[in-house]
C-alpha cells in the first residue's frame, strides 16, 4: 500500500474518476497547464486535454454557476475554489442554487458536482488566506459536506464526492496537504458520506474534531495518555450531515466531550456538535461540554507569532483535556 | 457582422432560414390570446385570494412565442424567469399545468407547488427555472451549454433575463465565459424598461444592452419585442450561429410590462400616466392582430372565436384545477438529496 | 405614546437619523419613488432627494461593496437587500470585507455602515422569499447583527447601528412588520448591541428566541402558564455578540432551557445557544438542553400547507414546554 | 469622443493639461529605478525565507508612477491591489516602510503585519487595499467616489486592478454603477496578460478591455503601459473629465509581468521561453531609460548614480528593518470592532 501525502490522494483520486466516467470534468483559475496553485491538478490536461480539465476565468460565481449547469446537462464537474477565501461570491450559487436544485425541481433536476475548497490556517496566509468557510456550508439542508484529514479519507471522502448525484463540498486542509502522509491503498474504494470514525478509541473523554486539528488532537491524546488519561479522538469526516448517533455514542460513553476546531467558536460546527451532545447526553455527562478553538477575532494574523497563538495546537488541547479530565 | 443591429420586420433580412409563414403567424397569435387570457385569469385569481403571487407576461408575448417558435424544444434548453409565462405555453405546457403552480396544486408539474409558479422545471421539455434570484440562471446557462459544447451535440441553450438582471456580476461572468469558450448559448433580455420601479436610466448608464454584446466577443442584436417577425429572424439568427458552433448571441427585445410588476405592486406609485397610457400601442396582440388583418390572414370574425376559445379553454382550466388536492405534508420531505448514502442523508 | 407596527418602526427610524445627520443616506433596489417593496422608505426620497435615497441597479454585491466604499468616505450608508434571500451575492462585500475593514487596517479605516434585511418566512414566499440568513453573519468576527422584534426594539436597535461605527446587519422579519404592533416613544433612544432582555419573566423554564419566534413563544408561554408551567422567554435581540451572561443566568436559574427559532437548527444560532448553557450551566440544568426548530429542510415550501408544517408555531412550542417541564 | 482611443507617446494629445517635464521624468525613473531595487531585494528575502510572500510590479512601474503623477495624493483616493508596490512608492511610502509590511514587524504601517504585504490602509495619503480578494476594490471605489460627490468634493479616486481581475462580477456591478451615476472614478487595468497561469486569451473573448468601457456609458483608453509619457496622458485627461464631473473613464495599460505571479509561483510552467524572453524589450525602466538618453535627459554616468543610490537606500532600509521587533501577540486583539458598546463587545 503506497504511501501518499494529502495532496497526491486528491489528484490520484481525480484522475482515477476521470478515467473511470467520462463526465467527470475539472474546472478552476489555474488548474490546466499551472496543475492548479498546490498542484491538485499536476499534469491532468496532459491525460484529459483541455476540454476536461479547463482553466476559467477568474470569476467564483460563474465557476459555480456553470458547474450547476453543466451538471444538470449530464456532466459531473469538479470545480476548483483557488482559496476557501474566494468562494465568497460563489455563496449564492452553491447556497442559493445548487443546493436546491433537486428540491426546488421536486427531483425532476439533480446537480451531480463536486467543489473542493482548500481551507484552514497555519500557513502564513493572513487574513485571506487562511479562513475556515465550513459553518454556511454545514448549515445548508441540500448540501452534503465532508472535510478529510488524512490521505486515506480524502481519497475515499472524494469519491464519494464526485459519484454523489447532488452537489458535494470538499474542504481541504491546505496545511495537510503535504504535512500529512499515510496509506493509501491502490483499488477502488469510497467512504460513505455522513460517518464520523473513531481515529483513537479511549475512555475518559472524547475529542470531537476535523480537518488539521483531528492531527492536533492526536499528538494531545498521545501526551494525556502519558499522563494517565485515556482520551477518545473522534474525526467527524464529514460536516453535513454531522454523525449524530457516532457523537452520542461516543459522548454517552465516556461521560466528558471536549470539541476542538480551528474556526472561531460562535456559531459554528463546535456549536453543533456540543448542542447534539446537550440534548441527547445530557444525562450521561459528568462534565461541562467543553469547546476549545480560537480567539473571536478574524481569522487570522499574518505575523507568525500571532498566528501560532490564534492556532490552537496540541499543547493547548492538552491543557484542556487535563482541566476537563480533572473535574 | 457589426456589433449591434436593428432588426424590425421592415428590413427583412435575405438569409433568414426560414421566414415564418402566415398560418404560423395565426397560430403564434392564438397561443398569445391565450397566454393573455390565462394571465388575466391567474391575475384575478390572486384578487380572489387564491393565488398568492403573480409576475405577468401581458407584453411580452409577441416576444416570446417568436423566440421560442426559431428553437427547436426537441433538443434545446430553456433557462427561464419567472416573466416566461407565454414562452411556457408555446413550450406545450398546458393552463391547467400552469394554474396548478399558481394554485399550489399537488399536482403542479413544476415543483409539486414547493415554489412560485413558473419555478421548478419541465416535466416535458428542458424548461427550468430553479430559483427567484435574479440573474443566477446565466452561468448556468452557460454550463447547459458547455456541456452540449463538450457531448459535441448541437442543442442551443436559450436563458431569459430582464434589463434590471443585466446588472448583476452573474450576468457579466455567464457573457464573459460564454464569449471565452464560444457557446452555443443566446442571452435572450426582455428589456421593459423597468425593474419593478427602477428604471432603465438608473440600471444602466447606456440606452442598448445589446452594445454589451461586443465587450465579450460576440454579436448584439436590439429587436422590436412586440414584432413577432424580427423576434423571430433575430433567433433564427442567434440560433443557427450557436448550432454552427460560432458562439453566443445577445438579444435584447424592446417590450413593455403592461401590468404592474407582479400582483404585490402598483406601478402607479413610480410610472407616470402617460408612460403608462403610451404602453397601449405597444400592446403586442394589438400590434399582431392589426398586421394579421393588415396581410389578410385573419378576419375579424376570426379573430373573435380566437378569443372565444382561449377564453372557454382558461374557464374549463379554472374550474378543473380549482376542485384538484393541495400537496399533503409528507411530500414536502421528499427529494432532498437523494438519500442513496452517498450525498448523505438530509 | 403612539403604537406603531414594526415597518412604521424603521420607517420612522430611519427618517429620524436622517433628520439628525446629514452623512446618513439609504440605498437599494426600489428605495426610491416606489418607498421599498415593504415600503420601509416610503416618502423618504421626497423629504431626502435622489441624492441621499438612491434606486441602486440591481445587484446586490455592488450595494454592499458601494455602502462600504461611501463609508470608508465619511457617509453613513443604509443598504437595503430587498429580501434576505438575494443577500448571497453581497457575502463577499459583507462577511469578506466590511467585517475586516477596521481590524485588516489596524484601526486605520472604519466603515460605518447598516444593511437591513427583511427575513424570514410564513409570508407564503417560497424556498427564495422565505430564508434565514443569520448563522453566517453571526458566526463573522467584526460584525453585528441584531435581530429586533417589536416596534420598540426596531427602532432602539436600528438607530444603535446606523449610529455605530462598524458594519451591523439589522435582521427585520418581515411577517413581523404589519403583524406586530406597539408602543414606541417619540423621543430619541437606543438600545445597546449585545444586550438579550427578558420579555416575560419566569422560573420554570427558559426559552430563548428571537424574531417572529418571540411572540409564538410568548404565546405559547401563556398556554403553559394555564397548565402551570412559569415560563421565561428571554429574546436574544442581538445574534452577534451573543448576550452570553444573560443566557447562562437565565438558564442556571430556571434550570431548564427550550431554545426556539424558525431558521434550520443544524449549525445555527441554537446551536449556539445550547453550546453556551451546555459549557456554562451545566451543573445547574435539571434536564436536557432542548432545541425547537423546522425540519431539516430548504426553507419553505410555498404551498401553504406545507408552510405551516415547516414552522415552529405556538403550539408545538408548548408541547415542547410541556414535555420538558414534565422531565 | 470614440469608445476606445489607442494612446501613445508618439501621438501627443493637444489638449492635455500639462506635459511632464524633463526633470519630473528624471524623478520618475528615479522612483522606478528605486522600486525595482527594493521590489528585487523583498524576493531575495522571501528566498532568505525572511519574507513570507511577495508580489512583484516588475514590469509595472512606468504605468505606476506615471498614473500617480497625473493625480493629487492631497485629495485623490487610491485603492490598490496586491502589485502597486510602484505606486506605494510613489506615493511616499519609504523603503522601511514596505520592508515592515513584508517581514511582518510590528511597525508595518498598513495593516501591523496582520494582513499581507501592501494590504490594509496608508497612515498619510488615501491609499488602501483592505483585501486579497480579486476585484472586492472596485465596487469599494465607486462607494467612495459617491461619497466625494455627494460632499461636493472634486477629489478623484483611482482603482486599479489586473486583466484577471476584469472577469468578476464585482467588476461590471462597479462599472455599471459608476456609469449611471458618473461618478468620478477612474478604472485603472494593469494588464499583463495573465491572471497567474491563465492568458488574456482564456480570461476574455476579446483583445482589449477598454472595448468594455462603451456599455458603460464612458470613455476606455487603452494604453501603452511602458511609455510613461502616455500612461500619464491617458490618466491626465481622465483624471480631468472625473473632476469636471463627467464621469469615469477606464484605462487599460499594456504591461509585462516580468517574474512569476508571486513568489510561490513558477512561471516556466506555463510560460514558453520566447514568451518570457520577448519581455526583456518591454521591461519600461530600459524603455525609459533609453527614451531619457535619447532625449539627452540622462548620461550614462547619472544613470549608474540613480542605480547606485537606490541600491544604497535598499541596503541601508534592509538593515534597519531586519533589526525591528515584531509584533506582540497582544494587539492582534486591537481593533476588531470600536467597542464602545454600539457596535458591540470584542
Ligand atoms: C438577486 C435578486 N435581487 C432582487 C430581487 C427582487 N426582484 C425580483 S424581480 C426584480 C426586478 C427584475 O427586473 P428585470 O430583470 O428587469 O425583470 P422584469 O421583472 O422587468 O421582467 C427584483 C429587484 C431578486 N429576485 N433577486
Ligand atoms: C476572488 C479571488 N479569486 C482568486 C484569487 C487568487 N488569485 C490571486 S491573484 C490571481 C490572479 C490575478 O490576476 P490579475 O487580475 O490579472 O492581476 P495580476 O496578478 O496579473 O496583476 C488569482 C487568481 C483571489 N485572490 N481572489
Ligand atoms: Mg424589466
Ligand atoms: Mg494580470
Amino acid at each position: 500500500m503506497p504511501e501518499q501525502t494529502v495532496i497526491e490522494a486528491v489528484r490520484a483520486t481525480m484522475q482515477a474518476e476521470m478515467q473511470r466516467d467520462d463526465s467527470v470534468i475539472l474546472l478552476g483559475e489555474d488548474v490546466g497547464s499551472r496543475g492548479g496553485v498546490f498542484l491538485a491538478s499536476d499534469g491532468l490536461i496532459d491525460e484529459f486535454g483541455e476540454d476536461r480539465v479547463i482553466d476559467t476565468p477568474l470569476a467564483e460565481s460563474s465557476i459555480c454557476g456553470v458547474a450547476i449547469g453543466a451538471a444538470v446537462n449530464g456532466l459531473r464537474p469538479i470545480a476548483e475554489i483557488q482559496f476557501a477565501d474566494f468562494v465568497w461570491p460563489a455563496i449564492n450559487q452553491l447556497v442559493g442554487e445548487a443546493s436546491k436544485v433537486r428540491y426546488g425541481t421536486n427531483g425532476v433536476k439533480t446537480a451531480p458536482m463536486t467543489v473542493r475548497v482548500p481551507y484552514g490556517g497555519g500557513v502564513r496566509g493572513g487574513l485571506y488566506h487562511s479562513q475556515s468557510i465550513e459553518v454556511l456550508f454545514a448549515h445548508t439542508p441540500g448540501l452534503s459536506v465532508v472535510a478529510p484529514a488524512t490521505p486515506y479519507d480524502a481519497k475515499g471522502l472524494l469519491a464519494s464526492a464526485i459519484r454523489s448525484e447532488d452537489p458535494v463540498i470538499v474542504l481541504e486542509h491546505k496545511r495537510t496537504y503535504r504535512l500529512v502522509k499515510g496509506d493509501v491503498p491502490d483499488e477502488d474504494y469510497t467512504i460513505p458520506i455522513g460517518k464520523a470514525e473513531i481515529k483513537r478509541p479511549g475512555t475518559d473523554l472524547s475529542i470531537f474534531t476535523y480537518g488539521l486539528m483531528l492531527h492536533y488532537a492526536l499528538q494531545a491524546a498521545e501526551m494525556a495518555s502519558a499522563q494517565g488519561v485515556d482520551v477518545e479522538v473522534v474525526d467527524l469526516r464529514t460536516l453535513r450531515p454531522l454523525d449524530e448517533d457516532a457523537i452520542a455514542e461516543s459522548a454517552s460513553r465516556t461521560g466528558k466531550a471536549l470539541i476542538v476546531q480551528e474556526d472561531t467558536p460562535a456559531v459554528s460546527i463546535s456549536s453543533e456538535v456540543a448542542a447534539i451532545i446537550g440534548e441527547r447526553c445530557f444525562f450521561d455527562l459528568d462534565g461541562p461540554i467543553t469547546r476549545l478553538g480560537p480567539p473571536e477575532i478574524p481569522p487570522m494574523p499574518f505575523s507568525p507569532i500571532q498566528e501560532a497563538a490564534f492556532m490552537p495546537s496540541p499543547e493547548k488541547i492538552l491543557a484542556a483535556i487535563i482541566k476537563l479530565a480533572e473535574l | 457582422m457589426s456589433a449591434i443591429e436593428n432588426k424590425s420586420s421592415n428590413t427583412p433580412t435575405q438569409n433568414s432560414a426560414q421566414q415564418l409563414s402566415g398560418e404560423r403567424l395565426v397560430e403564434l397569435y392564438r397561443i398569445m390570446v391565450l397566454s393573455r387570457y390565462l394571465d388575466e385569469r391567474v391575475w384575478l385569481l390572486n384578487r380572489q385570494g387564491k393565488a398568492a403571487i403573480a409576475a405577468s407576461a401581458q407584453g411580452h408575448e409577441a416576444t416570446q412565442v417568436a423566440c421560442i417558435e426559431a428553437t427547436d424544444p426537441s433538443k434545446d434548453h430553456y433557462l427561464i424567469y419567472y416573466r416566461q409565462f407565454t414562452a411556457m405555453i408555446a413550450l406545450g405546457t398546458e393552463p391547467e399545468e400552469m394554474l396548478r403552480g399558481f394554485l399550489a396544486k399537488e399536482n403542479d408539474p413544476m415543483s409539486a407547488a414547493r415554489q412560485f409558479p413558473l419555478h421548478g422545471a419541465h416535466p416535458r421539455v428542458d424548461l427550468f427555472n430553479f430559483s427567484n434570484v435574479i440573474a443566477t440562471q446565466l452561468p448556468q446557462a452557460a454550463g447547459v451549454a458547455l456541456a452540449d459544447k463538450l457531448k459535441g451535440s448541437d442543442a442551443v441553450t436559450i436563458v431569459y433575463f430582464g434589463d434590471g438582471a443585466s446588472s448583476q456580476g452573474d450576468t457579466h461572468e455567464a457573457m464573459n465565459f460564454a464569449g471565452v469558450h464560444k457557446l452555443p448559448v443566446i442571452f435572450f433580455c426582455e428589456n421593459n424598461r423597468y425593474a419593478i420601479s427602477v428604471p432603465q436610466s438608473k440600471q444602466m448608464g447606456i440606452d442598448s444592452l445589446a452594445s454589451r454584446a461586443a465587450g465579450y466577443g460576440f454579436p448584439g442584436v436590439q429587436v422590436d419585442g412586440t414584432d413577432v417577425v424580427a423576434v423571430h429572424e433575430a433567433t433564427q439568427a442567434a440560433v443557427e450561429r450557436a448550432r454552427a458552433g460560432e458562439g453566443p448571441t445577445l438579444i435584447e427585445a424592446s417590450v413593455e410590462r403592461l401590468l404592474p410588476h407582479t400582483t404585490d405592486d402598483d406601478h402607479t406609485r413610480y410610472r407616470s400616466a402617460e408612460d403608462i397610457a403610451q404602453m397601449e400601442e405597444r400592446d403586442p396582440i394589438k400590434v399582431l392582430s392589426e398586421l394579421l388583418k393588415r396581410r389578410d390572414l385573419l378576419t375579424e370574425s376570426e379573430d373573435e372565436k380566437i378569443h372565444a376559445a382561449a377564453k372557454k379553454r382558461v374557464n374549463i382550466a379554472t374550474d378543473t384545477v380549482d376542485a384538484e388536492p393541495y400537496p399533503s405534508v409528507e411530500t414536502m420531505f421528499d427529494h432532498i438529496t437523494d438519500g442513496s448514502g452517498n450525498g448523505g442523508a438530509l
